[in-house]
Parts: C-alpha cells; structure tokens; sequence
C-alpha cells in the first residue's frame, strides 16, 4: 500500500522536482522554503538557496519560519542585506529561480498579494509584494504556489500586485521586461504550465486521485486541460527527508496525515 | 549607559530619546525586518508617550510596525510587506487598520523601497528600477496627488516610468522617489562607548535606512569599549559622527529575535496574534507589555526570565536550536 | 591550489584563468585602488599573454593599471585617477600614453564611476548624480558620440543632464550609464574552497565589481577551508557562485599592499617610478618583472626574500609600522 | 628669534588652523593629509578624518601616503568602501569639510586636476577628479591646497575639472548644486577667500615676509588685495607636532629648513 501523505506535503515535493540541481533559488516563507529545502537534500545537493534579507547559501540545519529567521543567518557563505540579495536575484548572468506564493493569480500568471475589493478600502489586505514584485519582474524564472480554488484563480486580479505573463503573447517582452515569468504554478490539485506561445495556463499534470474536472471546477477563467498527465506520488524517500530531515516538527507541514 | 565616555552627549534612556528626537508627525523609518531586530524598546517608548500621526516607511515589516499602527501612533505608511512569517502572515492590527481605512497605505516592493532608502544615503533625488512595470504597485497611488502636492515630505510622484537615454531600444525603466525620514530607530547588537555601531548578522536595510535619516536612534543590547570595536573595523556597521542618541536596551528587539543573542519568542508571538485579535484584548495587551511596564527592565521582568532562557541563542548557531516554535 | 574540494573546477593557474577568461578586446575592471589589492599577478599574466586592444574601466587606479597600458595592452580606458599617491601623483605610463594620444580616455569621477559599478550590479540602466553640473567631465567626451555608436559596448552618451521629476524646483541631475565589464580582476586575502571570497580592509569598489561583471577572476593570498569563512559569514564578501576562476597568489598584489599580509613596497614603487620614465628602461622592467618570471613564484624569486620579509604586515596594525617609505 | 620654518609646514598649518573642532573632515593625500592629521593633534582633537577609500575615522599613528593606504585601515571606526565614504560626503546633515590639491584655479575657485593643452591630445596629463569633482559638488566645504604661479592661477582653466563658484555670484546655485564650493585657498603665500556676494578670490592672509606685489606677481587674474592681514608664524608648539609626531621621516613635508 502506497503510503499517506498530505496536500501540503504533495505541493513541497511537486515544487522540490522543478528544481535542478546548481540552480540558485530565492526562496519565500512557508511552502518555498519547504521545497527549496527537501530539493537541496533529495536530488539538488549543489542547488543554493539564498533569501532577499540578504541570507546567502546558509546551512539550513533547522526551517527557517520567515526569511528574517535568525537560521537564515548561520554557516551562510555570505551574511549581507537586501540590496546585495536583490543584485543577485536580478544579475544578468545567474539563472535565479524563485519561488512564492499569491491570494489571486490569472490566466497569465500575474498574481495578486495584496488585497481583495478596492485597494485604498480593501475586503481583505494582504501583507503585499515583499520581494515578489521583483521576483516576478526579474528573476530568470518564477514557480508559485497556490490553494485552487475560483476564489484565487480568477479571470481579473483585485490588484496587480507582481507581472506574469500580463495580457499573454510577447507583452511582458514589450513591457519592457528583460527575461524571467512565472514557469509553473503547484497547487493542491496539480501542476499548471504556461504556454510557450500564448503564455496561458495550462493543466500540466494532476496529482494521483485528482481529475482534471475537479481542476476546472476550481479554477475561475478558462484552462486547457488536453495536455495533462499523471504525476507520481512521493515516494517514501521524499517523505522521509520531507518528514524527518527538513520539518520534523511540522512548522510548514501542519497536521499529519491520517 | 556604560561607564564609558560621553563626550558628546549620546547616552541616554528610551524616554528620553523619543522625546528629544521623535516628534509628532515624522517621518519615522525602523530597522530589523518581519521577526528579527525590531527596535521594539524604542517602539513601546514611543507608544507611552503617545505619538501621532507618524508616517512610516518600511520594507518588510513585522512586530514593531504593527505595534506602531496597533497603538493609533501611524496616520501613513510606505510599506512592502507586513507579515511576520508563520507567526502572522499578514500583521493583524496593519490588516484591520488598512481594512477600517484610518491608515493610509502605500505600497511598493522591497527592490524598490530598498533603492528609496539607498537614494537617500547617497543623497541622490530617485533611484531607477526594473521591478513594477504594467503592475499596480505603479498604477495605484495610496496617497492621491492633491495630498502629494499638499504634504511637504511627500515626492510629487508615487513613481515615474521613463525610457533609458542610453540604449537604442527605447527601453521602459521606472524612477522612484528617493527616501529621506526624519528619523531612524535601529536595534544593533554593539555600540561602542563612542557611538559606533556593529550589527551582526543579517544588516537588512537598516544601514542605508540610517544614513539617509536626519536623526538616528540606536538601541543595542551591549555598550563596549570603542578600543574593542576598533580592533575588527571591518565588522562594524555605521560611524559614531552619524548616531544622536545610543539607548541600552538589553533584550530590545524581544519578541523579535537578535543574532547572537537571543532567538524570537514564538509563545509571545502567538499570544501577541490571540490578543491583537480583537480590539478589547488588544487594548490588554497593550496596557500589560508598554504601559503598565514603563521601561526596558520593568517589561523583561514582565516576560520573566523562563521565556527568556529559553530563548537564549546558542553561541555558534546565533539562534535557539531546538526552541519548540509551533 | 589547495586541496580542498573544487566540485566546479574553479581553482586553476594565473595563466589557465587569463587564457579562458579574458579576451582581447574585452571590457576589463580591477579591483583594488591605486597603492592597495591591486591584482598584480593577473595583470602580469595578461601582459605575458599578450592582451590586447582592451577597454578597461577604472576609478583610482595605480600600478595594476600603468604596468597594462604601458604593456600595451589597453586601447580605451574610463577612469576616474591615474596615481600612486606620493610614489607617482600621476602614473607614469598612463600620463604618456595619454599624452602622445595612443590611449583613448575619458574621464569620470570616483563617486560617478562607483554609481556606474553599482547601477550595473543591480542591474540596472543608469543612476542619477549629483557631482560634475557643468564640469568638463560633463562637457568633453573622450569617446565620441560616433565612436559610442560604433561599438555596442559603449553607452551611446557619457552623461547626461536631466530634470527630477519628483520635486517642484526643476532641479537638475546627472545621469550615467551603469558599467557591465566584461571580467573583474579582483585580489583577495581568504577564498574558501568552495569559492566563497573574504576581502579584510577596506573593499573599495571591489564588490560593486565584481557584481556588475559577467566573470569574475580571484586571486587570493590563501585558500582556506569553506567551513572556516562560514563560521562568521558577516566578514565574508562575494558568494561562491558569482566567481569563476580561483587563482591561489602569495603576494599576488606586490608592489602594492594587502591588509594584514604586506603592505606597499617603496624600493619596487620608487624603482618603477625611474624606470617607467623611459620607454627602453620601462622595457626592461617588463622584461625582468613579467616575462622573465614566467609566473608568481619565480616573480617572487626575484623580489628576494629581504623585501618580502621587510614588507611583512605586523598583525596588529595589519601593516608594516616603521617602515622606510622615503 | 622665531624658529626656520619651510613654505610646505607653513601651508600645512595655516590650512589646519582652518579646522574646527568637532568637523568631519574628508582628506585626500599629501598636504590634506598633513592638515587634518596636524589639527587633530593640536586644537581640533575631536574632529573626525575620513577617506573616499571607505576608511573612516582611522587611529593614523603613521602617515598615509595615499588613500588607500593599509594606515587609513587600522585602528578605525569604520572600514568600508567608496560608496559609504561618498555617502557621508554628501549627507545632507554632515557638514564635511574637504581638503583638496589642484593643478588649475580661476578667480572664481574652480579647479583643473586632469590636463594642460586639449584634453584629446593633452600636453601635459594628470592624474584626473578621483573624488575631487564630488568634493567641490558635494562637501559642505572645500579648502584647496595651490602651489602659487601664473601658470597655476589662470584666467581660463585648459579642463574644468572640478566645479566652484563657475563664473560667480549665484552661478553655482543656478546650476543645481545644493550647498558648498570652496572656502579658501592655501599656497605658498598666502590664504585667499572668496568674496561673500560676488564669489571672487581675494587675498585674505599674507604669510610672514611675503608681499601683496608677490601675490600679485604670481596670478594670472585680476585679485584684490585689500584686504589682507598678516598670517601668524608657525609656532613652536605647531612645528613640533608637525615635524616630530605628524611627518617624523618627512615623507610629505621634504627637505628642511635650513
């Protein structure tokens, strides 16, 4: 029998996969820091992993819980600030890979992390970019993390808080940006993809018990579902170095799975 | 302060710090980010004697920013981010109040704010910028231009998209206004009997944010020898000449943590996040961590040494490796 | 190299370094400032390869920068200063090939060249200046506007005047093209064995260098255990993966100083003063102290073991006190 | 009878008797060097020296010969690099004070320190601004060290490298500059200031034994010597910790006096 795991722990390993080992990844709270973490100790050893407080390749021996934790300051190779962090993030020559979350995401991959309802009276306020804005508009590619649901797959984000793809086609090229968008978007259901040509998302594989209908019932705009195929759950190896080696004490992870 | 010498007059209490060198209305910039280094002595001083309408100018911040705003201390704020972490991934008195509308908010990036701040160290007027094309960060102003053209301290502009005069393509950039605060609270490690400053660990913004302020308030958790300092120049932060006032603060940036000294306190945290829930247990809180403990020592005796020790960092991790933080 | 691990193949000789990563023709910045942590064995090894037509890009320079143009190496320099303090108020070979018109130059200041370094660290375009409103370094361009068109590394103005948009007053600023070299020559004290880089003393614009370049080359006066520089990670001063080629040097900035290992060298400095005076002398300083010392070790040979010792940095003062600077 | 003294210790001294206690003081190499480290010893103790390098408020228990000499390192407050040490002197509350040398001045206090003859094809190259163009932009003040001759006080300078009061008057305001220019001009003759509304240079203090008609003699403008007064000799005190704890070997005051 296969054995049990939790969404979260799904998305941290589906997240985890993108990743190649010798990529410098400028991880986030929460979700990010998980599969930057379980990457670099299941088959990414030689990835870095860097953090926009200025915390850069640091030993990682306990989960950081912000990226101003104090364990994002210890056996770095290098402790500096934000501004060193960001030239890294944006250098020309580095392939940085980042990874965040969102409250709202479009069709195109634009993401919302700052409020519902109107911006100077919001429903609802978010924390706001931090350094997703940047990340969005400069990183050599992005990979965000969602809940699905129609709430936060929606045809016109609250507020523009970071640039994706914007209207599709060439339009972040003539924006003005120089490289970078999102890459893909893992959610508790699956993996979303962007177009090469059009830019829009796409169904890129589901999660093993998840069908592509459940995707569409969930997501707010139209997605194509053709080109969808079946990930493979964790294995036992990823769960134990997820479980055991990198939040034993479930800070990210949450409850465990029955 | 220490028995070191003062020649210059730079050791003194919180009370007296805030009194001399925050006014009403300022514009106020704080170092530390989200759960590490916020100058939360100078924070809940600046609460006792009930300061108004402060606007603020942050990047990522946590616990002393929403304290702050939790206080009725803030009428404005240039922010990128408020959260601390797991703990409160959106700040819960900043939500309510940017929700009730009694903060006026405007938002930025942390690119951004940090090309802001280091604009006003250089004392240069703007900074360009790659991040923020096509977003609303650009195309929704939190402070309206009639404000803009009413308040002396605001850039006529949120922000400004031009093209680069030195390329061929016509390319789109973005110009942001550069910071300059009246004054900046910063929470070090060290500070030299001289003024000196060393942070360790991370430095954040705060040494672009202290030198573009007019005035600068440091509080630390030791006052050493400058001779000490003076050994290692490399590893010190910011001049003595650019500091007006050093407040010993031993624990000052608790809840939040300080690198080689202590880790955050993820029971005050959480608790924090019950009572700044609602405005009745907020109002207790308050009335229990800032006014009914009316300084430093008088607020870690409130803590008690417990929560203390068991924070305590370990001396070559810089945190508390094993500190149950759910 | 040591024998430390080197997973990316990033330790290698002086001449493997230069052999694969300069180019002739290419955008060359030097890390160190005029008497200091002047990349000395990299600039040599250049010499002995034969580069040419390269464009370097400078502020203070010194010896580094007169031994390669007067080698012949350097075609186009933007530069900010060409001395050695008192040894040479003006370097000796820059002054002449300025003057007889082989060198092209053009002419910045240190703070405008530092704000180009920094805007192409970040990445970004160009970045506003305060310094040089109605200067010649504003008025007289060096590179022509048809030169400047003609070759893509160049920015198509040297400067330009425009207007803050963020204040009322039509104020005016600078604005300067940010620099992307090509490759930065950067001299350390500690490179770890995994790359990692620790400068002591001052860094200078060092960092904003190596930052903005597109390789980076390191020599260094130790290579160290990785675990030792991350045991304090706040000393340390480039990642591992901004550098591409770790050079192991001793001495690798004579006749210029390292802070804590040597300092300057006034018999070599003075010696070079006379004999970089005359074409035929300076040829035979190149002969003895580059190509007839096919590398560091023999170099260092010929400087003789009473120089070096001479030299030696006392640990305390991280220079050499007393020493006969006449 | 009052002790030989040579025309490089009367400079020194007469620009460090311009220094207050308490200023931030930005010094660049040679006589600069001399002046600050001279005042601080005798009646400015609590002034503060700093360096474009980065080296900021060093013990200097040797003379450095340059900048970026290791001696500007050690025993500091600070060790930084070009972009802090320029943050200070443009900093808006400092009030830095900077010493500079020159190889050109007009009337008006602007500087040449790049070339004589066309700057394409120069007859005679120097070393160029280094930091002296944001020192004359940027500082709250400047103090110039000039060695005084026709060729050295023009008209019309070859390379403006460095601006002061441009042509006079309000000139240096109009074009944009926030504060300072330069305050005086120490030579081998004498101090000259700049008049308070018109912004030209006028003899200020003549040393002991020089004449008006030798300054006069020895400028290639127009200056008013009207209002001159007699300089002070170096005193005993002055030269001895000039000679015996400042520049022991001499390096930067040369020969001595007979």
């Amino acid at each position: 029998m296969p054995p049990a795991y939790t969404n979260k722990e799904m998305m941290a390993l589906a997240a985890g996969r993108l990743v190649d080992n010798g990529d410098i990844l400028f991880a986030g709270t929460g979700l990010s820091m998980l599969a930057a973490t379980v990457a670099k100790r299941i088959h990414a050893p030689a990835a870095t992993v860097f953090f926009e407080t200025g915390g850069i390749d640091p030993a990682l021996a306990e989960l950081p819980l912000a990226v101003a934790d104090p364990r994002v300051m210890s056996g770095s190779c290098l402790n500096s600030g934000l501004l060193d962090a960001f030239s890294l993030l944006a250098h020309r020559r580095l392939r940085t890979i980042s990874f965040l979350g969102a409250a709202q995401i479009d069709a195109y991959g634009n993401i919302n992390t700052t409020c519902l309802g109107d911006y100077h009276r919001p429903r609802v306020r978010f924390p706001g970019s931090g350094g997703a804005c940047d990340a969005m508009s400069q990183a050599f590619a992005v990979i965000l993390f969602m809940q699905h649901d129609k709430q936060r797959f929606v045809e016109k984000l609250d507020y523009l808080t970071s640039p994706g793809w914007l209207s599709g086609g060439d339009s972040r090229e003539k924006a003005g940006f120089q490289r970078g968008g999102p890459r893909a978007v893992v959610t508790n259901l699956g993996v979303m993809k962007f177009d090469e040509t059009t830019r829009r998302m796409y169904l890129h594989q589901l999660y093993p018990g998840v069908s592509a209908q459940e995707v569409a019932d969930n997501t707010g705009f139209e997605m194509d579902l053709t080109r969808a195929s079946q990930a493979e759950p964790p294995s036992e190896a990823e769960l134990k170095a997820l479980r055991e080696d990198v939040d034993p004490q479930r800070l990210i992870l949450g409850p465990a799975a029955e | 302060m220490s028995e070191g010498n003062d020649p210059q007059g730079k050791f003194m209490s919180a009370e007296e710090a805030v009194r001399r060198f925050v006014k009403d209305g300022d514009l106020v910039t704080i170092g530390g980010f989200t759960v590490s280094r916020n100058p939360m002595a100078l924070a809940r001083e600046i609460i006792r004697q009930g300061r108004r309408d402060l606007h603020l100018a942050v990047h990522s911040h946590g616990q002393a920013m929403d304290l702050l705003v939790g206080a009725g201390c803030v009428r404005r704020i240039e922010v990128a981010y408020g959260g601390t972490g797991r703990f409160a991934p959106t700040c819960i008195r900043f939500r309510r109040a940017a929700q009730s509308g009694e903060l006026e908010v405007e938002d930025y990036s942390n690119f951004q704010m940090g090309l802001r701040f280091l604009a006003g160290a250089l004392n240069l007027p703007f900074m360009p910028c790659r991040s923020g094309l096509e977003s609303d960060l650009l195309a929704k102003w939190g402070f309206s231009p009639e404000l803009r053209q009413r308040e002396g301290k605001l850039a006529r502009h949120k922000a400004v998209v031009t093209e680069n005069p030195f390329g061929d393509t016509g390319e789109r950039v973005v110009l942001l206004p550069a910071l300059t605060p009246d004054v900046a609270l910063i929470h070090a490690q060290y500070v030299g009997d001289d003024g000196t400053v060393r942070i360790k660990g991370l430095t954040f913004l705060d040494l672009e944010q202290a030198r573009a302020a007019s005035r600068v308030i440091v509080s630390c958790e030791e006052i050493v020898p400058a001779a000490y300092l003076r050994q290692d120049p490399d590893q010190n932060s910011l001049p003595h000449f650019l500091i007006d006032a050093v407040v010993r603060a031993p624990y000052g940036a608790h809840p939040t943590a300080c690198h080689y000294f202590y880790d955050y306190d993820p029971r005050h945290l959480n608790m924090y996040r019950r009572e700044a829930g609602e405005d009745e247990s907020f109002r207790g809180y308050l009335k229990r961590w800032v006014f009914d403990a009316p300084d430093q020592e008088s607020y870690l005796a409130q803590v008690g040494t417990s929560d203390l020790i068991r924070i305590r960092a370990n001396s070559q991790a810089g945190y508390a490796p094993g500190l149950d933080r759910r």
